[in-house]
């Protein structure tokens, strides 16, 4: 699909003089700088990382390395790719990562990325958990060997490294970025496949085809010209698509899905193909009327899953019985065995658990999937003979209550991987973990056998390690895994979405036309 | 030499005849025939009775969530459900009846209070002026510039949980400067009426003049102008729950049911069309009532 | 009419001052902490917090932050959001689009509203009037975003003939749409008090000597009716305009129009709140202004008033 | 020659929430070049309607013309096309108004309410008319017109503008003139100097003049004839020292009656007890009976007609001869 | 039923002053044309002297703007004059505070020229007489209230079975008598008429003036007449001031000002009226002054008629000439008074 940027795509679509042009959604960046919003698909198209996973052949490669090594997953050693350069010509080298790195891990900036760092040594010391000021501003754990050459060294062992290291708060920054950032944030200078043209503030963004990109096939798309086009809801997004005027749209509602595809036909709607994200209820531990196993169990138990799959979710949901999605490795099937839905079960384990007479609260972020927190209140309401109550509450509110433990009851939430490893589930349950402030489970078995997969250089002990933490912790349920989204996508005729381990990114997306 | 045949002036009510009658009088006979009056009327006590007391409509059937079946989401008008199932599977024809009780007592109440708020503030500011007229006309001039929505939101974020008195509270707070202007400027014509001297010149005090003078004769417009805004406090609760910041589901209204339906509008347009009908009926009912309110009351009306 | 000018900018003073105050004192309040939701779900170390607070000077008592605030204002400087953005531009970004919006959506609701209003109040009483009053009364009644989305779907994707979304086709093309749903939903208010001003003026004495000078009766609607039936409409129509830039959040939303509304949405649901108080203090002061403005043209139109 | 203006038999009825009110009832009136003409009566005894019905202002509804003809120099305005009839309102007859704040556009310069008769009959430029304009103003001897063409009516005193009214009625030279109170709402001094300017400009131009008041010293000062009404009927008409020298009719007796002179300084004032009938139910009889000293049987079942009581004089009292020696209003 | 004679020099005895206006001002403020422009004020009255004696009546007369109704509300209290005193019995009123001020308002009332404004008009007739007995409850005891308002209502020709009506159902002269029974009813000594008689038809007038001056024959009354039509003020006057821009230029017994005035002013206002030059005693040529009289905001210097004086001297316009008695009881404003006849130009 790549490479038919030169076969000339029809004037139309396209922008001027015959180039191909793809246009996306997006909504209006808070920042470019992929630092700062990691999540940015613009980010995602101006920098090579240097691992990033080949969308040919979905596996993680290196990139802007020649290689990143361990010998025991604590001590990392990289090689630089020889002769690359950012857009503006300078030479990508070792310290334009380490400059980079450091400038995320400095607290006081506030940049997005900062929490990436936290596996490297001396992120601690940059940003004291107590309250205390910082004693140092640079990653001790990050040394520059030569230009080509660096070394990290972690607090722990994490097998995952290189994972990290394709994501994109690890993008390097070239000097010249240092001496005005806020020029930088306006116009930043990369060294990905795609070049930053223009931002039209509240309108769109335009990138442009890179040539004196390095990396091969599988890193970049099809199209010379990437229009973010601007939108504030996909709603509206959607309606410009079918009038002709949006080529990709990820992140698709479930909703939009029928109306799609009878609107726009079939091949419209892209599917992804493997499932990153899940949906659960979570407990906290610090609720306390919720602290009881069998309570959970009961409300697991009286979920008809399948239903609400097939009616309000349409068939684009499936629901989940384990706490990683299945296309990870440590998945296995059924391990959470009260994820059917068997209403007289529950009540008998409810019953002999000695009743609940309180009220289960749900909380929920008031912007998303409303309904279906209703259905599955409702479910529990008629099936388990309980009270429940629905909470929802704005994102930034929820987020503060999930991380400073104020929530009054469950919580439904949406999670998912920023790479593709059971640890970006799990750590959750961990003691300190990725997430753990939701639930504050702490299970000091669970911390071990997770420290341990992490820092397991061989993938398979890894996988079972993981697979061994999880069935520990399912037996405390301090999460209810509810459904697998599935994830969808939107191309037009010229565009041909495909996505990275779950990951739909438009800049990887193939010109059609 | 003359015939003294007539009495004197002291003469009594012989003379008493119904001088050209007020206008009112003549407008209130057989008001309730009128058309706008008689429609209006019903839509609005029809509406409020569905309020106060859906079951009387829903044929003391199930409430508005028993019964529902999830599998049957969304599907559209039958000979069962005449208006279809919702979302979550539960008829809704139940649920749009119900949904009338939010709707309703967000517009009444939120008027009625702006009512009594603006009835005493605007009174106040008008019949005292001076600085105290300054002073509220000044407040009333920042509630009016603070964009009603901004605030609104900014208000119900306040709250964690948002239930109808919350957002009753947020429309309240900021629905009343209208009328205290209007009240105010009602007042202002009052004051300066003679009655009001001759009632000071009998050495009434300030409180009893506003209380018996003032405000019966200036409250008509007041009166009238949140009767008209009933309808637009009901639009606007839909308005704030449609961009989310309204109620919140498990209650039940117009507003959650058309934000709910707008991510269906294809797949199931009846979710959208039941609640919108009776939305616009409804709104329209009262701005009608209050505009037969108006010519009612109005003296130059015919 | 200068001085007048003067003693009503000095008025504006304390009014912003207080509807700034309340805002601030509103945004503080709202639950939710803007630096721990910054980086979602991964809980910032204490001390990049309170480093972040003092760098936003949150962590200084209220009202020294509303002082602090409230000086920056004056010079210009309404402060900076969570990405390092001055404020000002943020919203001078977006304050065109919402303008043009606004603007467009005011005129075509003072044709509409005006044209209804003329209309019923020349045949008050007769059937046309009652059928004006419906037709206004209706578009108020069906909720904004289903003629929007209705509009939308039908003008946008099926006829084509303006973009359903954004503003790339740029003034008049991308607003008319989003305008005219916002117009057809006020006009009712207008068409209302025109209609209810015109049979009064009709009822007018002089209107009675225009007859009595033997003018026809165009000369007298046009001549004479219209302009004091006006008066009344002047300040609804100024005061609508500041109403319309700070209420278009669901039209913008819908048809994609980069405006404040969005802007205004979003920095309320991060808690940004030197954004949200920016707006505010903006919108405000618009509505300050126009109130002035209305009321200078009442005196031009209006002989009577003395400014 | 034709009559200027004759009034025959005009009835008018307004249709009001509680039924129709007959507020004209029979009116005749004539009235030659040159003459002038008072209407005397009580407040609503119909004098403003006959006015507005002679120039065509009445609103219809609820106004409704029920017989009658209205002939200006002989041609009937009540068939008269709409078209018509605005050609001859303005050059041929024009009204004053009573209360000249409201008469006048609050909007408009004086000098272009004035001018705008100039421009819509006669086809000036806005620059003729306004010099028109300001002569007129010069005529009803406003200071300074010149520069005060471009003010607006509340810039004016009242007696000012009452005389920017009446020069917007005379500007055309009407040959008939409507003055419906054109001094109730000023006080002495300024009433003297536009009643004198009335009489004056009707002198000049041998125009005929309709002055409605109820003021009898008034009627008194400025006409020749003199015409009372009483519940929508003219009931007693004829030169004006004689009619309130000699009244015919005890309702004429009263109204002069009633006020006060100098010989009853210190004494009570003689008054017409009652109040004039319901127009929406009008007696069978006459609509004074209930009211009248000399009230018999005859009176109250059927109306008296409008007979001549001499020279030039009507009366429509069946005991117009015993009014003068037999009747006196209490005191 | 009252008696129908009056007897006119019974009442001509003088008596002493009941109420009394003391280099009376009352100044209003105009809108400022700048924030800090200097201040502006209408001189509506503008240094005052006036007597009302007991159980008799003052007529006031002059044109339109010249402060007559202003000095009604000075008189009645509604207004706080800028400078100067108003005595009551030798007392300023507005010195009184509380029960004292309260005990004084009963004395003191105004009847009003538009009857119709001056009546509340969503309370019944029973409620408007009965609010003066609620204001002041421990003058007529609770249980005695319906009888009193029923004889008021008879004192002023009123059918006391029409208690139940509302202002509308009454015809404008009955409407006037319940203004004047709400008047009376606190038993007042000074009833001030501002304009009471204008706006009825002259038959009702005719009604209302009687019954005026019943009540005052009965109830010893003092009235303050204030009237556009100079033949009633002749008729129900035993004194007459004559007011021009703020001043009183002239007062006498009514003879005086009427027959014999001697204010140029006066004897054009007086000619103005055409019922005063119809059958008048007096022979009376139609003075017409030209003109309207001058702002209040900047009175003319001098004197302040001399404008528009037929008769005015430059000497006029130098300095104001004083009230000065001319003969018994006969104060004038002028540097020439006189007859006007034969020195007209
Ligand atoms: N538009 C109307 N609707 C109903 N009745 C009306 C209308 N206009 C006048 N009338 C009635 O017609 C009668 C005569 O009114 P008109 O105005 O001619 O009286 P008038 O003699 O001019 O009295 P005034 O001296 O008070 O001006 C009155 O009883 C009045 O109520
Ligand atoms: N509250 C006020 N504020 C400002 N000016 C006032 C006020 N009241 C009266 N005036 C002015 O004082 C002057 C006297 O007014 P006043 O009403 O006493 O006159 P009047 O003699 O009663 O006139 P009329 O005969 O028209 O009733 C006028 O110029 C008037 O404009
Ligand atoms: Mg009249
Ligand atoms: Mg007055």
């Amino acid at each position: 699909a790549t490479g038919c940027s030169s076969s000339g795509g029809q004037a139309g679509a396209s922008s001027g003089n015959g180039d191909a042009s793809l246009s996306f959604m997006t909504t209006e960046p808070k920042s470019i700088t992929p630092q700062k919003d990691p999540g940015s698909q613009i980010g995602m198209a101006l920098c090579a990382n240097l691992m990033e996973v080949n969308s040919q052949t979905q596996k993680l490669e290196p990139l802007a390395a020649k290689s990143v090594e361990s010998k025991d997953a604590k001590v990392w050693d990289i090689e630089l790719q020889d002769g690359w350069t950012f857009h503006d010509g300078t030479p990508v080298t070792a310290k334009s990562f380490a400059d980079a790195w450091n400038a995320t891990a400095t607290g006081s900036n506030a940049w997005q990325g900062n929490g990436t760092f936290v596996a490297f040594e001396g992120y601690d010391k940059m940003n004291p958990l107590d309250g205390s000021k910082a004693t140092a501003d640079k990653l001790s754990g990050v040394k520059v060997v030569d230009d080509t050459h660096l070394q990290v060294t972690l607090t722990a062992p994490n097998a995952d490294f290189p994972k990290i290291l394709s994501t994109n708060p690890t993008c390097p920054m070239p000097e010249s970025a240092f001496k005005d950032l806020d020029a930088y944030e306006q116009a930043p200078v990369s060294n990905g496949p795609y070049k930053f043209i223009s931002w039209d503030h509240n309108q769109q963004v335009v990138l442009e085809k890179w040539d004196g990109f390095k990396g091969g096939d599988g890193f970049t798309g099809g199209a010379k010209t990437l229009v973010g086009k601007i939108y504030t809801a996909v709603d509206a997004a959607y309606t410009d698509m079918t009038a002709g005027n949006l080529d990709m749209i990820r992140n698709v509602p479930a909703t939009m899905v029928d109306k799609a595809k009878s609107q726009l036909g079939d091949e419209s709607l892209y599917e992804v193909k493997t499932a990153s994200k899940q949906q659960t209820l979570q407990i906290p531990e610090y609720v306390k009327e919720l602290k009881s196993p069998a309570l959970r169990k009961a409300i697991s138990l009286s979920i008809d899953r399948d239903a609400i799959s097939k009616s309000l979710l349409k068939g684009y949901s499936t629901p989940s019985d384990s706490l990683v999605p299945p296309s990870l490795a440590s998945y296995v099937a059924g391990s959470c065995e009260d994820c059917v839905f068997d209403p007289e079960k529950a009540k008998k384990i409810l019953a002999d658990d000695g009743g609940f007479d309180g009220t289960l609260i749900i909380e929920s972020n008031s912007a998303s999937d409303q309904q279906l927190v209703q259905a599955i209140a409702k479910q529990i309401q008629d099936n388990l003979g309980i009270k429940v109550q629905l909470k929802p509450t704005l994102g930034t509110e929820l987020s503060e209550r999930r991380n400073n433990q104020k929530l009054d009851g469950a919580v439904f939430g949406l999670w998912g991987w920023s790479y593709m490893s059971p640890d970006q589930y799990l750590s959750q349950y961990e003691t300190g973990g990725d997430g753990n402030a939701a639930t504050g489970y702490s299970n000091k078995e669970v911390d071990k056998l997770l420290k341990a997969a992490r820092g397991e250089l061989d993938e398979a002990k890894a996988t079972k390690l993981y697979s061994q933490a999880e069935s520990i912790i399912m037996k405390d349920m301090p999460a209810i895994p509810l459904f697998i989204p599935t994830d969808f996508g939107l191309q037009s005729k010229c565009a041909q979405l495909n996505d990275v381990q779950g990951d739909l990114q438009y800049y990887r997306a193939g010109y059609g036309c | 030499m003359s015939t003294t045949i007539t009495t004197i002036s002291t003469s009594d009510g012989a003379d008493a005849v119904d001088r050209a009658p007020s206008p009112m009088r003549g407008a209130h006979r057989r008001w309730w025939l009128r058309p706008r009056f008689a429609i209006s009327g019903t839509i609005v006590l029809l509406m409020i009775l569905m309020a106060a007391f859906p079951q009387i409509f829903t044929g003391f059937g199930p409430g508005p969530t028993e019964n529902c079946d999830i599998l049957l989401t969304n599907q559209p008008p039958s000979a069962a459900h005449i208006f279809g199932i919702d979302i979550q599977g539960c008829d809704y024809y139940t649920n749009i009846i119900y949904g009338a009780r939010a709707s309703i007592l967000v517009g009444i109440v939120v008027s009625a209070i702006a009512f009594g708020i603006a009835a005493v503030v605007g009174a106040i500011a008008g019949y005292f002026g001076g600085w105290i007229d300054a002073l509220i006309s000044r407040i009333c001039d920042m509630a009016f510039g603070l964009p009603f929505i901004l605030a609104a939101i900014v208000v119900l974020q306040l709250f964690g949980q948002r239930n109808i008195w919350t957002v009753i509270f947020a429309l309240a707070l900021f629905s009343w400067p209208g009328g205290v202007r209007f009240m105010r400027s009602s007042v202002l014509e009052v004051r300066n009426r003679e009655y009001v001297q001759a009632a000071k010149l009998l050495g009434a005090s300030n409180g009893r003049i506003i209380k018996k003078h003032i405000v019966p004769n200036a409250i008509t417009p007041l009166l009238v102008l949140q009767t008209l805004g009933v309808g637009g406090m009901i639009s606007a609760e839909a308005g704030l729950t449609f961009i989310g910041i309204g109620l919140t589901p498990p209650a039940v209204s117009w507003g959650l049911q058309l934000a709910a339906a707008r991510d269906y509008i294809d797949a199931a347009p009846h979710l959208l069309i039941f609640p919108a009908i009776f939305l616009t009926v409804t709104v329209l009912g009262f701005v009608l009532f209050g505009e037969a309110l108006r010519d009612e009351f109005d003296p130059k009306g015919k | 009419m200068l001085g007048y000018t003067l003693r009503r900018i000095l008025q504006m003073i304390p009014v912003l001052l207080g509807a700034t105050f309340i805002i601030y004192a509103l945004t503080f309040l709202m639950p939710g902490d803007p630096i721990a939701a910054l980086t979602g779900e991964r809980p910032l170390p204490e001390a990049t917090v309170a480093q972040i607070r003092q760098a936003y000077h949150l962590d200084d008592p209220f009202f020294v932050q509303y002082g602090n605030y409230i000086l920056g204002v004056f010079r210009g400087d309404f402060g900076i959001d969570f990405f390092g953005r001055p404020v000002l531009d943020l919203i001078l970004e977006r304050l065109p689009v919402t303008f043009a919006l606004a603007v467009t959506a005011w005129g075509l609701k003072l044709v509409i509203g005006l044209v209804i209003g003329v209309y019923g109040g020349l045949r008050a009483g007769k059937a046309a009037d009652h059928f004006a009053l419906v037709f206004t009364v209706l578009f108020m009644g069906i909720p904004g975003f289903v003629i929007a989305l209705g509009g939308q779907t039908y003008f946008g994707v099926h006829l084509g003939w303006v973009d359903p979304a954004g503003i790339r086709a740029g003034w008049p093309m991308a607003f008319i749409l989003p305008a005219l749903v916002m117009a057809l939903e006020a006009a009712a208010g207008l068409a209302r008090l025109t209609r209810t001003s015109l049979v009064d003026v009709l009822r007018a004495e002089y209107l009675r000597t225009a007859k009595a000078k033997g003018l026809s009766p165009q000369r007298i609607i046009w001549g004479h009716a219209l302009r004091n039936a006006m008066i009344p409409v002047v300040t609804y129509l100024g005061l609508s305009l500041a109403g319309m830039l700070g209420g278009a959040v669901i039209i913008e939303a819908i048809f994609n129009l980069p405006g404040i509304g969005g802007l205004m949405v979003a920095s309320i649901n991060n808690k940004e709140g030197t954004v949200v108080v920016g707006i505010a203090t903006l919108l405000v002061l618009v509505y300050l202004v126009f109130n002035l403005l209305v009321d200078l043209t009442y005196g031009l139109i209006d002989p009577r008033v003395r400014i | 020659m034709t009559q200027l203006l004759e009034v025959r038999d005009l009835r008018v009825q307004f249709s009001t929430a509680q039924g129709t009110a007959t507020a004209i009832n029979g009116v005749n009136l004539s009235l030659e070049h040159g003459q002038s003409l008072g209407i005397l009566g009580e407040s609503g005894s119909g004098k403003s309607v006959t006015a507005r019905t002679i120039m065509g202002l009445l609103d219809m509804p609820p106004a409704k013309i029920n017989g009658g003809e209205i002939l200006l120099e002989g041609e009937d305005l009540l068939t008269a096309t709409a078209k018509r009839r605005r050609q001859l309102t303005g050059p041929v007859m024009s009204m004053v108004f009573q209360d000249a704040l409201s008469a006048l556009n609050p909007v408009h310069p004086v000098g272009r309410q004035i001018g705008e008769l100039y421009r819509v009959h006669r086809g000036y430029s806005r620059k003729a008319a306004k010099a028109a304009a300001i002569e007129m103003m010069d005529r009803v001897r406003i200071p300074a017109a010149a520069s005060r063409v471009n003010d607006y009516p509340h810039q004016f005193s009242g007696g000012m503008r009452q005389r920017i009214v009446i020069a917007m009625a005379l500007a055309l030279d009407p040959q008939l003139l409507i003055a419906d109170e054109p001094t109730t709402a000023l006080d002495v001094t300024v009433q003297a100097q536009i009643l004198e300017l009335l009489k004056e400009q009707q002198a000049e131009n041998n125009m005929g003049l309709i002055l409605i008041t109820h003021d009898i010293s008034v009627v008194r000062e400025v006409t020749d004839q003199v015409a009372v009404m009483y519940a929508g009927r003219i009931v007693e008409q004829g030169p004006t020292a004689h009619v309130l020298g000699d009244p015919r009719h005890p309702y004429t007796l009263g109204l002069s009656q009633s006020v006060a002179n100098e010989d009853l300084k210190g004494r009570r004032l003689p008054a017409i007890e009652g109040s004039p009938p319901d127009l929406l139910a009008l007696p069978r009889g006459c609509s004074f009976a209930n009211r009248c000293p000399l009230a018999d049987e005859q009176c109250s079942s059927s109306a008296p007609p409008l007979e001549s009581v001499g020279a030039g004089r009507t009366s429509a009292c069946f005991h117009s001869g015993k009014v003068a020696s037999n009747v006196a209003y209490s005191n | 039923m009252l008696h129908t004679a009056i007897d006119n020099d019974e009442r001509a005895v003088a008596s002493s002053p009941i109420m009394e206006l003391r280099g009376i001002k009352m100044h209003y403020p105009v809108a400022k044309p700048m924030p800090f422009a200097p201040k502006k004020v209408v001189k509506a009255l503008d240094g005052v002297d006036l007597k009302v004696l007991g159980s008799q009546t003052l007529g006031i007369i002059g044109e339109s703007g010249c402060g007559k109704s202003t000095l009604a509300r000075v008189l009645s209290g509604l207004e706080k004059p800028t400078e100067g005193k108003v005595l009551f019995d030798g007392v300023d009123i507005n010195e009184l505070r509380g029960a004292e001020r309260a005990a004084m308002r009963r004395n003191i009332q105004l009847i009003f020229q538009d009857p119709y404004a001056s009546l509340d008009p969503r309370m019944t007739v029973e409620q408007i007489l009965s609010e003066p007995f609620e204001i002041h409850p421990d003058l007529v005891p609770k249980g005695g209230r319906k009888a009193k308002i029923a004889e008021l209502m008879e004192l002023v020709g009123l059918n006391p079975d029409h208690l139940g009506r509302y202002p509308h159902n009454f015809s404008g002269g009955q409407q006037q008598r319940i203004g004047i029974a709400r008047g009376i009813a606190l038993n007042p000594k000074v009833l001030i008429c501002d304009e009471a008689v204008s706006a009825l038809d002259v038959s009702v007038r005719a009604q209302v003036v009687n019954l005026l001056q019943d009540l005052q024959r009965e109830l010893g009354l003092s009235f303050v007449f204030i009237a556009h039509d100079l033949q009633i003020v002749r008729h129900i006057s035993d004194a007459v001031a004559t007011m021009y821009l703020g001043r009183v230029v002239e007062q006498g017994s009514y003879a005086q000002v009427y027959d014999h005035s001697s204010h140029p002013y006066t004897q054009a206002l007086l000619s103005a009226a055409p019922e005063l030059r119809q059958g008048s005693n007096t022979a009376r040529e139609l003075i017409m002054l030209q003109g309207d009289p001058p702002s209040p905001i900047d009175p003319p210097a001098g004197c302040r008629f001399h404008t528009r004086c037929p008769i005015a001297q430059p000497s006029c316009s130098a300095s104001e000439p004083d009230l000065e008695e001319t003969a018994q009881g006969h104060q004038v404003r002028c540097f020439f008074p006189g007859p006007l006849a034969g020195r007209l130009n």
